[in-house]
């Protein structure tokens, strides 16, 4: 189980590879990649901000972590996320998660962008013609991370 | 006798401040109690922690709410609901 | 929408790369990647051959991309499938799908994984230290797919 | 007035056939009708086709059922569930 937060690009084949290196019994792996847009909210955007808590960010992705290898059958998982100065079309996350099965790896993976996007210490600060702005927190997915105390 | 309380993102820039040392006593036992303490230096901090929808609180890096005790040498953080991913 | 029938491997990142190409308003790319294992229902495997059923499989996928393009608001999506000689640790499929919400790039993409893996046309023929044997179909992919049918 | 029937993957290798042309009838006109016609021959091909849980039809190249009609010229496909991905 890899958690890494770093200022630098990654490249996901590699990322994929380094995952899987080693253990021919992994049949899934499900991915989610999640990018700068050049637009958000209907401003355009020509720049982002991370900003983390490092004490603490590392901390709290390890647990989510730790979460889904209890809830689901994982082989391995991987949590990229950059900080510092992004663009446009800039990769800013990766989770990836190995397992013999489909449905868990789905369900791994997106459990953790749920609880990435609520319970890790990042922020995001946009750049826009009217001026920088800190991005607020959506009730989407407050929503999202929800659903998961109802269902294993 | 001491808490290291952190400030982040707008928090950070609405209260001008990134850290700072706050002496503990029997007041500031609480998440709670620290947090109507620094709404008592009023102006950005009564308005920026009015809300608890517009900020979080973590303790030594582990999501806290207002019951949280606190102790010597604490690390509390304060910081808008996270925006990453 | 790109549906790819190929003899030949694939790489992730150029894959990831061309469906983003021009198109900066992507935020999110859930992905998929099937493999090939060294052991399948407690049996070893040496070798895995595909084989499809050439006019019909592009006709199936294509329907199945269609119908999440109905479902969902995407901006792309991407399936592409091997066929032939296959040996352990070979990537099999990828299904990767482009959106501006997380929700529904993972939704897509778990859908077109649950009627691909009940309507597309492949075979998978395993070879194994007691000979080579035609891999059976899995209930829990029809009840996966079935799933789909009472929620949007 | 004929059919085109194809045999893939297990069906292929049971029923030794990849391909073959079929007369069509008036005792043809249903998918049903052709599998009951298949089964009629015996041997392997009453025993390949004997449960619809071990294989699927396809006409035109899109999934059929047992009321699918069947017309000259029509591309029948007979297949195991499939198992790809």
């Amino acid at each position: 189980m890899t958690v890494r937060i770093q200022e630098a690009d990654f490249d996901l084949s590699q990322e994929i590879a380094n995952l899987r290196q080693a253990r021919p019994q992994i049949g899934a792996i499900a991915a989610f990649i999640g990018l700068v847009r050049d637009v958000n909210a209907g401003e355009a955007v020509s720049e982002l901000t991370l900003e983390h808590y490092p004490a603490m960010t590392q901390k709290a992705l390890e647990a989510i972590v730790a979460e889904v290898k209890q809830r689901w059958q994982l082989d391995d998982a991987l949590v990229i996320h950059r900080i510092g100065r992004l663009l446009p079309t800039d990769q800013i996350v990766l989770v990836a998660v190995a397992s013999s099965h489909r449905g868990a790896a789905f369900q791994a993976c997106e459990f953790i962008m749920d609880f990435l996007k609520t319970q890790a210490p990042f922020w995001k600060k946009e750049q826009t013609p009217a001026g920088a702005h800190w991005v607020e927190a959506r009730d989407s997915d407050a929503l999202s991370a929800a659903r998961w105390s109802d269902k294993k | 006798m001491a808490l290291s309380v952190l400030y982040f993102a707008r928090l950070r820039e609405a209260l001008g401040m990134a850290q700072e040392d706050i002496a503990l006593n029997p007041k500031l036992a609480t998440v709670a109690e620290l947090l109507e303490y620094l709404r008592g230096r009023g102006g950005p901090w009564q308005e920026t922690l009015a809300s608890a929808r517009l900020f979080r609180v973590a303790v030594n890096q582990e999501m806290a709410d207002p019951a949280t005790p606190l102790k010597d040498g604490d690390e509390v953080a304060l910081f808008p609901p996270v925006t990453g991913g």
